[in-house]
């Protein structure tokens, strides 16, 4: 490896149910706005690149990387749209980087999820239209699949999954930024409204429109700059498959893959121990407790359980989602993992108010694609 | 020689399809939305009612910027205040566009240009018809204005300007 | 807010609405074509086996995932109509996102002979206590009306 | 810095089709294969994958390259999509680039998959919806429209004539004859053939613009002391750049492509190339409708603004010319698979670097090439500089 490579700015907008008062372009630009004051940069002046992390049909744009440059400060720049999550954007800011071939790269998700009248047709059209969509089943199917099936195995309880509702919940209602936050009990939980069984309605992530921006710089440049930096220790990204015969049920093999490479990279050989907190995909409550697992947070098969015990509670031994998660923020689409990062980026920092963790200075990030994908990326990140 | 590297993909013919030759799945999703028109666009389409063009203006650049936007794309700043332009302008660029986007012909061809408003910073056009026009006498740098739709009927919209006639 | 001038009034706030207006046909592909053909003609499930890797895929295709290398037709081979409920769940909502008045049933199966699960619609008794692991057979539509599909499966069947 | 050499080792693609019967994943995965078996690597040795493919509305399906993804190797591995329109296909082996020189891999496969057909009731459908969803989509426009603007804009700044541009679909479509993957090719047409079709949109005539296309391409990148090991004959990428303009189109001197020559000058700065027109051997610009070579040309600085018409009409960029220009055919002849045709053109210059290229050979052991493509609305360069 040539170089290391620092977050040195963040900067964020909306973060709540609508966002009737600006369009997707003003949202960007004021969550760009607050990145590079907060970096202390000019866009124009001192970002070689910048990275996009949309989807087409998420915009109701064809070709939506047409819209990019402008509300980021990057028209006539090296700049270009990655089709997958923000953390996927933020690793190829980080090649970029790490290559030698810039200094300072901007990256940028967002959601106007609000804006889409029928993102259960948008996500059943990801499926296989041969094999898959003649089905015509709602994809929230899929995740019932899933968690029935981890269930069936005695890996989970319903009972679990509630607890990850009811944590996540309470911890946004101490983030600001957390557009659903609120008091519920599990009993809450498990007679919500089901949706595809085991799984209720309180169990999957509302959505939410926001944006955000971060500035990467490698790590002598980032000296110069006025931003607190946070070292991006690893970065890694996976796929399993996108079919659904052969790919990983129960294991995740998307998250413990992109996790292993992460690590390799930052060095991390015991998660577990050298992992302070983590802000970790909870799209479905029973995916916080798969992908526990699978990042190698919590020992196989003891998720839940340490979810009961409070292990995963601000004050337990591996805070997860102190952010309140996509449960508690809503899921943003493809800037979900930004947001997670985020929240990684603000405790390491030192700077997330009443739900400060002490002494932390490593935190994973980590985002699932969404339904009905088998894909992952994680981050590690260090004060 | 790279010809052993070229994979002999199967080409079908619609015809293979008409007669049912290869089967196919079809699929009519729906894809909706409702975009936020926020402020520049929300201003700007509020303006098309009332039968007004609206730019925003940089300080920075002293441009003023159209289509309007709440920031300069260059300066990478908030743009300060709305200016009313005029009604007329320059075309920039035009075709004579003979079918539809699905390949069918049109009987009259449709006469898409750029226009650059007057008083909007220099080259800052948008996208319309001519109308009022015959195909053949359209030319570079010819001089048109906007024909609105009758007041009651308008909406909000980019359709509230029926399309640019030459200035005679 | 990063702007001076801003929506002072819930009714100043507007949006307009559009969509992506097309519809799409999609081939089944070249093994998707002769494995939906076998099903349409012979009433018969297909795997592709890749001996290497020790997985056969249902529905089989031109190349094996692992070792990206082509699976001969003569790697093709019968699996089920029976297998074993692996998961199933029961979905409340259609497509526009609005509540089913009968919610339907869909279970993944692994076919007798495939190594992955197949999904399609369950058809649970009334009443009956689903579990993973229970055998299924696959229901298929009477032969004239079977087009090549994958709904020429009706259904699992509870055995 | 110094940064880690990178090189192309192996290249592979489908043959170019209107309508394929294989589904997109298979025609990834038959461009992937051939490409693996054309430098005799394992997908075991291969550490990531990168993908490029255009709007989800052709193939129909929303995230397509999650999709795609088995088809193109990626099973269990890192695997990442690129999108910057039309421009994806060039990007996409920049991108590649970017994986094996950041150190964190030493090969990677670059696919780039396309299939239009199933679009209905025809592919354009797809580019529909490419415009301002405010101002622009009420008014009913097609793609043809912008084209048609930016083609009218260029001709009328530089004084030039439908025949001075009709010529390259005429030379393009000639090369494309040699080319066993092409849809279009053809040895016999004329000038008059295309100045004879039937206009669209003037001054776009039906033979101006390339086909509506389904097919692959595939190539294996891998840093410095793997190639070596690979092939005797790798192909080095010497150069990338990518530039995006403003979205605001309509607010654009579109006569020339400031950002393909910003795009340029970064991948040239890169390569060390001070005088394009000497150092450059062959060039692969972007060319879905005749008119886009030429401009494509200038603003790649291979020839002064308004003056590629004159160098094609000298003969200057045919085959056996000073600079061969789209010796493969290009997308006017070989097909336009939208990502899938702009790494064509990558693969053409890896054929034609090592002398592979058969019949399309270009003369003279040509040591430089440079690849281009161009997308969104008149809006992104990406170039690619390639040498041996």
């Amino acid at each position: 490896m040539n170089r290391t490579v620092e977050i040195v700015g963040v900067g964020w907008s909306g973060f709540r149910s609508l966002t009737p008062d600006q369009s997707y372009k003003e949202l960007v630009f004021e969550a760009a706005l607050r990145a590079y004051a907060d970096a202390g940069i000019d866009p124009r002046r001192d970002v070689q690149g910048f990275v996009t992390a949309a989807e087409d049909y998420h915009e109701g744009t064809s070709i939506y990387d047409e819209y990019t440059p402008d509300q980021l400060g990057a028209a006539q720049r090296p700049m270009h749209t990655i089709g997958g999550d923000g953390l996927h954007a933020l690793a190829a800011a980080y090649m970029q980087i790490a290559s030698g071939l810039m200094d300072v790269v901007v990256v940028e998700a967002h959601s106007k999820a609000s804006n889409i009248l029928s993102l259960p047709h948008i996500v059943a059209f990801a499926e296989d239209p041969t094999f898959e969509r003649p089905l015509a089943l709602h994809p929230v199917a899929l995740a019932g699949l899933e968690m029935q099936g981890l269930i069936s195995l005695g890996r989970i309880t319903e009972e679990q999954c509630a607890a990850v509702v009811v944590k996540n919940k309470r911890n946004a209602l101490r983030n600001p930024s957390a557009a659903h936050g609120t008091e519920v009990g599990p009993e809450e939980v498990l007679s919500s409204p089901p949706l595809a069984s085991p799984l209720t309605s309180l169990m999957a992530a509302p959505h939410a429109d926001g944006a955000l921006v971060f500035v990467l710089a490698d790590t002598e440049r980032a000296r110069t700059l006025k931003g607190e930096p946070v070292r991006v220790r690893g970065v890694g990204w996976a796929t399993d498959t996108p079919a659904l015969d052969s790919r990983d049920w129960t294991g995740a093999r998307y998250a413990r893959k992109a996790a292993q490479m992460a690590y390799r990279i930052a060095g991390v050989q015991t998660p577990g121990q050298e992992i302070d907190f983590a802000e970790v995909d909870d799209s479905f409550a029973h995916k916080e407790l798969l992908h526990l697992e699978a990042l190698g947070l919590v020992p196989s098969g003891r998720a839940g359980e340490w979810t009961l015990e409070g292990q995963t509670a601000c004050s337990g031994s591996i805070p997860v989602n102190v952010s309140g998660g996509a449960l508690g923020e809503g899921s943003l689409l493809d800037a979900t993992g930004l947001s997670r990062a985020l929240e990684v980026v603000l405790q390491l920092r030192g700077q997330a108010g009443p739900r400060q963790l002490p002494g932390v200075t490593t935190g994973l990030a980590f985002a699932w694609r969404g339904l009905p994908t088998a894909v992952g990326v994680a981050a590690v990140l260090s004060a | 020689m790279m010809d052993q590297w070229v994979y002999a993909t199967t080409g079908l013919h619609e015809k293979d399809f008409e007669a049912g030759q290869v089967l196919v799945e079809t699929w009519e999703g729906k894809a909706e939305y409702a975009w936020d028109t926020g402020i520049a666009m929300g201003r700007f389409l509020e303006e098309l009612r009332r039968g007004r063009l609206v730019g925003r203006r940089c300080n920075s650049c002293r441009r003023i910027l159209f289509p309007p936007r709440m920031f300069c794309e260059l300066c990478f700043r908030p743009t300060a205040e709305w200016v009313t332009l005029g009604q007329t302008g320059t075309v920039i660029t035009y075709s004579l566009v003979h079918v539809r986007w699905d390949m069918v012909r049109l009987e009259q061809p449709q006469v898409p240009a750029v226009i650059a408003m007057d008083g909007a910073a220099q080259g800052m056009g948008i996208l319309h018809l001519l109308g009022e026009v015959a195909p053949e006498k359209v030319k570079m740098g010819m001089r048109v204005q906007a024909v609105w739709k009758p007041a009651e009927d308008r909406e909000g919209s980019i359709t509230d300007i029926r399309y640019f006639k030459p200035i005679r | 807010m990063a702007f001076a001038d801003t929506l002072e009034h819930p009714t100043e706030a507007r949006a307009w609405k559009g969509s992506i207006p097309v519809w799409h046909r999609y081939t089944a592909g070249i093994a998707g074509e002769r494995f939906l053909r076998t099903l349409q003609e012979q009433g018969k499930i297909l795997g592709a086996r890749c001996e290497p890797c020790g997985v056969t895929y249902v529905p089989p295709r031109m190349y094996c995932e692992r070792c990206l290398k082509p699976l001969a037709e003569s790697s093709w081979t019968e699996v089920g109509p029976r297998g074993e409920l692996v998961s199933f769940t029961r979905v409340y909502l259609d497509l526009d996102g609005n509540r089913l008045e009968t919610p339907r049933w869909v279970g993944l199966v692994r076919l007798e002979g495939a190594s992955g699960v197949l999904l399609h619609y369950l058809q649970a008794p009334e009443g009956a206590l689903l579990r993973s692991g229970m055998k299924v057979e696959a229901v298929l539509k009477p032969a004239r009306d079977r087009r090549g599909s994958i709904l020429d499966i009706l259904h699992w069947k509870v055995l | 810095m110094t940064m880690r050499r990178v090189a192309v080792v192996g290249a592979g693609m489908t043959k170019f089709v209107r309508r394929a019967q294989e589904t997109g994943r298979e025609l990834a995965w038959e461009a992937t294969s051939k490409a693996l078996e054309s430098c005799e690597m394992g997908i075991d040795q291969i550490e990531a994958v990168v993908m490029g493919t255009g709007p989800d509305a052709f193939d129909g399906v929303h995230m397509k390259a999650e999709w795609l993804a088995d088809g193109a190797g990626a099973w269990g591995k890192p695997y990442m999509r690129g999108y910057v329109g039309g421009g994806t296909g060039v990007f996409s082996v920049a991108q590649g680039w970017y994986h094996v020189a950041s150190g964190l891999f030493d090969t990677c496969l670059v696919v780039c998959e396309e299939k239009m057909s199933p679009a209905q009731p025809h592919p354009q459908g797809a580019f529909l919806t490419i415009f301002d969803n405010f101002i622009e989509r009420p008014l009913g426009p097609n793609l043809l429209w912008i084209f048609a603007l930016e083609m009218n804009a260029y001709m009328q700044r530089y004084g030039l004539r439908k025949e001075d541009i009709a010529q390259v679909a005429v030379k393009n479509k000639r090369n494309a004859a040699d080319h066993p993957a092409s849809l279009l090719g053809d040895r016999d047409i004329t000038l008059q053939d295309i100045l004879d079709s039937e206009v669209m949109a003037w001054p776009v005539q039906r033979l101006d613009v390339s086909p509506v296309t389904d097919g692959a391409v595939a190539v294996v990148l891998a840093a410095d002391n793997v190639a070596r090991r690979v092939t005797p004959q790798p192909v080095w990428i010497e150069g990338v750049g990518w530039n995006l303009d403003s979205a605001y189109w309509t607010n654009r001197d579109l006569s020339y492509p400031t950002y393909v020559e910003e795009a340029a000058r970064m991948a040239y700065r890169m390569a060390g190339i001070t005088e394009p027109r000497q150092q450059i051997h062959i060039a692969e610009p972007y060319d879905p409708f005749d008119y886009k070579e030429l401009h494509h040309l200038e603003g790649l600085m291979l020839f002064p603004k308004g003056k590629a018409a004159e160098a094609t009409a000298l003969g200057i960029t045919q085959r056996n010319g000073d600079l061969p220009v789209c010796p493969s055919g290009g997308l006017l002849g070989v097909g336009n698979p939208i990502a899938a045709a702009g790494l064509m053109k990558v693969a053409e210059l890896f054929w034609q670097l090592r002398g592979e290229a058969g019949a399309r050979q270009v003369p003279g052991n040509p040591r430089r090439g440079v690849a281009q493509a161009w997308g969104d609305l008149m809006q992104v360069g990406t170039v690619v500089v390639m040498g041996k």
